[in-house]
Order: C-alpha cells, then structure tokens, then sequence
C-alpha cells in the first residue's frame, strides 16, 4: 500500500479519489473521508496557503506510514491545497480505506490531526478590509494531535 | 549552509532563503538564531521572540539543541497552520 | 438543520452528496464522510439487505437527532441501501458537516456505530455454492455504540 | 394486533405478516411470543431461543415486559445487523 499524497493548487475530486482507492477490489469494509473548507469568518476574502515544498510531502509520508503501522488499511490519500482559496473552497482532503470502519474512521482522525500540527503549511487570511493576518497555531490542535500519542 | 523562512519569518527578513556562511563557533540551531539576529534589523525582528519560532534541519523538524553544519538547509517558521 | 435520510435500492453519489450539504455556504469546516462496502469475505457472492420499512426511518432520524443535539452540525446524510449488492458495492453512507473537524468526525463515527445496532436491517449472504447465511450481530459493534452513551 | 417478521423469524414463520387476536391474558411482549409459539411448527421453530430474538412494538424497541394491546403494530426479527 502506497499513500496518495499530493500538494497541488487546483480543487480535488473526491469521486475520483474514492474511487481510485476501491477501484476493482472487494475488500475495502469502510471508507472514511475528511474534507476541510475555508470558512467564511469575520469578513475573509481569501485565506492564503503557503508551505515548504520537499519538506511537506516528507512529513506527510512520515505520518502516512504511522498510520498504516497502526491500522490494517488498504489505501491512504492526503491532498492539500496551497495559495489563494476563497470562502467556502475545499482545502484538505484525507481518505483512508480498511476491511474495517473503526480502523478507516480512526486513522482518518488521526491523520487530519496531525497535519493540523506536524505538516509545514501556513495560512493567512485576506479579510474584505485590504487587512492580511497570519493565522496562529491553536493549543486545541497539539491537544487533538497529542491524544494520539497518549494512546 | 542555506537557510529558508517561511510566513511572517520570511516577511520580517524580507528574503524567502540566502547562503550563509557563520563562523565555527555556531554550533546549534539557538546559535544560529543568535548569529542571524545580527545580520539586519529584519533578521533582529524575526527573531525576536524566539518562542514562536520553530526550526527544521534537513527538512526534519528540529529543536534549539539540534546541530547545524555547513552544507544544511536550515528553515526558520512560525507553529504550523495546515490542515 | 433538517437530516437527510434516505433507504433506496440504487447507488448514491458521494459527491451529490457533499455537494448538496455545501452548496451556497462558507460556515462549513469540516465536512466527515463514512462509506461502508460489501467485502467479498468467503465466497460472498451478493449480499441482501432487508429492512423494517417505517421503523428504519424513524429509528435513523431519531439518532440523527441525538447526533444533532449532541454536535454543532450544519448538516446529516444517512443513505443506506437494501436489496441484493454484489462484493464491491457501496453500502452506506454517513456524511457529517460542521464548522469545525472534531464535532464533524465525531458524529459521523457515533452515526455509523449506532446505526450497526440500533437500525432494523438485516443482512443475508449468498455464497458462490448457492448457499446463504443471516450476519450475525457482532458483540463488537455493541461494544462500539455503547462506548457513545458510557462517555 | 398487526404481527410483523424479519429475516430469518420470517423464514421459519412462513409469512412477513399476520393479524392475530390473542386472548386478554397475553399482555406483554413475553406473553405474546409464548402464544405466537403455539400457533404452528414454523412458529414454535422462530421463538424457540428467546434470547436471539428482538421486538418493537409500533415500531420503537421493545423488552420482554412491554405492554401489547390490540391495534398495536408488534414485529419481531434477529438482533439487527445493518451499516
């Protein structure tokens, strides 16, 4: 098993992600999928995504191959968006495949909230006003990434 | 030893990566930081409050202890936003 | 926030279907999807999904609610599918929007826990010998929808 | 009092549903399945091991001790194995 991973501008297709994981095979039991979005908040106009090219593909690969050491699963696919999105586009996107739900709903949790946290991308809101504001890293995220480690 | 800087680091040093060359006595990512803080005044902004900077060595994140070398890439940025 | 519930023979479209809970909005974050498949275990050669019509939807919408009551959603899709499904074939699916990743996750794995045990289907496999068998419930997955209610 | 069965309660039942018209005594969940028992082989064959078996009553989960009146929809079927 290969993970997807893909850092790319352009929107992803979550049919055509979904299936290129199930495609032709009949022992996938579960499929969990996670899509983050931009939200509309206090007047964003646009929410900029910038990221370290190299390092971030290694990362996720890194994390990628935690979760398949962790849960039996028979496809991971990560994408993640990065420059200028607008309110409301979709931004990252994780799917994980197992014979089992519990294995494909927990390591897709667990791989959204460690690219919160362990993945080199930054974010900076365009508000309506021509104002640009660095979004800060949240202690809610270490603590969602944290529990896995507890575990 | 070339050194990249990522979001508001990168904004503040006004350079996206340059080639540096410090002396033998840097010998850790922290005396790096000390040794770059002195270079401009932007450089001094970026690095002004240390906490909210993280660091990567070779693309592998990386703590204030963790040596430096010539021939690194070395990475200055702000706690990561992904996701 | 009206869930959408539905039982039908035909296949949904998961991108329908996320499409149609994020048309028009931009307070969505996060949006959890669960798709359960038909897994070609020991010569399964169709499985047939039998449901009490009427108690299947009020059962779903009941939980959805609790679902609702219990997470900051903008958004429920239950779809489960009955009749005769070739291995491969999608079963179910469970779509979850919220602003934020934990509330949408969350739900969608209580939805897809309880909907193991506490919707009347009932699932009979044909095998490649011409034989069939009922699915027996799973002490697991009580396990699993009792750990919603012991938190 | 509509009587309902699913899966394989309906296969050795022989029919999906019946109306049935027990007499005042039956007056619970558990009274009604001992009665139901009695009715045909196929019956006696469907409620032979009371624990496999569920019931609702007008379509809500039921224990043994819910009360049955006539009007009342009652099903019965095998612990649920849907998702």
């Amino acid at each position: 098993m290969t993970p997807r991973i893909a850092i790319q501008e352009a929107p992803f297709d979550l049919a055509e992600e979904t299936a290129r994981l199930t495609e032709g095979r009949s022992d996938i039991g579960g499929l969990a999928s996670f899509v983050g979005l931009c939200r509309a908040d206090d007047g964003l106009a646009a929410m900029v995504l910038e990221h370290y090219p190299g390092m971030t593909e290694r990362a996720i690969t890194r994390i990628a191959e935690e979760a398949a050491g962790r849960w039996p699963l028979f496809g991971i696919t990560v994408i993640h968006r990065v420059g200028r999105l607008p309110p409301g586009a979709p931004i990252v996107l994780v799917l994980t495949a197992s014979a089992h739900r519990a294995a494909a709903l927990e390591s897709c949790a667990f791989l959204i909230d460690w690219l919160k946290t362990g993945a080199p991308f930054w974010k900076r809101e365009e508000l309506a006003d021509g104002e640009s504001r660095w979004v800060e890293a949240k202690a809610a995220d270490d603590a969602a990434a944290a529990r896995w480690t507890a575990a | 030893m070339r050194v990249l800087y990522f979001a508001w680091v990168k904004q503040h040093v006004g350079v996206a990566e340059e080639e540096v060359a410090p002396p033998p006595e840097v010998r850790d990512v922290a005396g790096l930081i000390d040794w770059l803080a002195g270079r401009s005044p932007g450089h001094a902004a970026a690095f002004a409050n240390r906490k909210t900077i993280r660091a990567a060595v070779n693309q592998d994140f990386a703590g204030p202890d963790h040596p430096v070398t010539a021939g690194d890439e070395i990475a200055f940025f702000p706690p990561v936003t992904g996701g």
